[in-house]
């Protein structure tokens, strides 16, 4: 199990090849990145705050709990904090499996949990000025699939 | 008792954090005494169910005890991801 | 769109961080990688069969269909035929959406569709002989999930 | 008419390909002319469950007609990704 909480960039690419390379019993590899979208071309950057601490052990929770749900051979998160510019990754996650419904499930249900339970702020700054990004009701009804 | 603050909590009580000393016995009976005690409490404040609670790192609910509580933090709900 | 059917071995890092590197309105990248797993150790190799012509209409078949049904703003496919090793990637899809849920069922779909629709046949290499890898029932019965 | 065998229908068979001249009007119909012919298409084409087909490219059931169709293939279940 992987988890770095950082300001620093991250080579999207390079995490993933050198994720579980070892192992001879995976079949699977499943990755998500998180990326700073800038739909309406106005986006200055994406202000990043986190709570150092809770968010190293909120996160260790998640993975654990999606360990002991599936069948994992590993699973990496990385999560950055700070001032992001459109295009840049904001955090991935991978998970390794034997099976791939193991691998997708993993990912996904990391994802809603990371949305909802790890505790990220994000603040858009625009042209028009800066903005709380609000959480959807679809965020925390998502958890209900799990 | 450390109590913090997050995002636009932050922004509204304008501190990331302070040491308080009370006799509240709860998340929400903390929350009724800071916000008798300044507007910009009030205003961050305002609306709880668009509020989170963190005790010792850890979510809780509002009606949750603060005994033996170290930190205390509250925030919007969280945009991780 | 990119679709690729080859025998040569591809860098699934490089080619994820290539993947639609130059779009703005991309909040999400999911990436699915198919490795040759050897559980028990006693894998040579794999040899895959596919049916040229065939298969790159498939592919694209299915890819338009994902993109039909998803708000996608890119979709790629990477499938290997010939001889691999284990640990080799033998495929990969990624999808790029803006939002997270298109991104992982588009890539979940492709999956389920290449598994069961496009022309490769598996043949395992061990110490104790060569056989074909069998279709399971659950690989047909996922696609009713779409 | 290219008929095309695949992964172990093509080692029962014995080849990859061959040219062949029929009547049949249907994909079943090939496939019995074939089982009558020699024994290695009799095991081949065994469980017709166990196979499935293509025309010009395209999935196909085994009652499909055979009317102007250039290329048939035969294989099992596929097993990508």
């Amino acid at each position: 199990m992987i988890i770095r909480v950082q300001s620093d960039p991250f080579d999207v690419g390079a995490t993933l090849n050198s994720f579980a390379q070892d192992r001879r019993d995976i079949g699977a590899v499943v990755s998500f990145t998180g990326v700073v979208r800038d739909t309406q071309d106005d986006l200055h950057e994406m202000q990043i705050e986190h709570y150092p601490g809770m968010t190293e052990s909120a996160i260790k929770t998640i993975a654990q709990d999606a360990v002991s749900r599936w069948r994992l051979a590993d699973i990496l998160v990385i999560h950055r904090y700070g001032n992001l510019k459109p295009g840049a990754p904001i955090m991935m996650v991978a998970t390794a499996a034997a099976h791939r419904v193991a691998a997708f499930e993993a990912a996904d249900f990391m994802m809603d949990y990371l949305k909802s339970r790890a505790p990220f702020w994000k603040k858009e700054i625009t042209q028009a000025g800066a903005s709380w990004v609000a959480s959807k009701d679809a965020d925390e009804d998502a958890l209900k699939r799990w | 008792m450390n109590v913090m603050y997050f995002a636009w909590v932050r922004e509204r009580i304008g501190m990331p954090q302070e040491q308080i000393e009370t006799q509240a016995a709860t998340v929400a009976e903390l929350v009724a005494e800071l916000t008798a005690r300044e507007e910009r409490y009030a205003a961050a404040f305002a609306d709880i169910s668009a509020l989170r609670v963190a005790l010792d790192q850890e979510l809780a609910e509002f009606d949750a005890p603060l005994s033996g509580v170290q930190e205390v933090a509250f925030f919007p709900p969280m945009t991780g991801g």
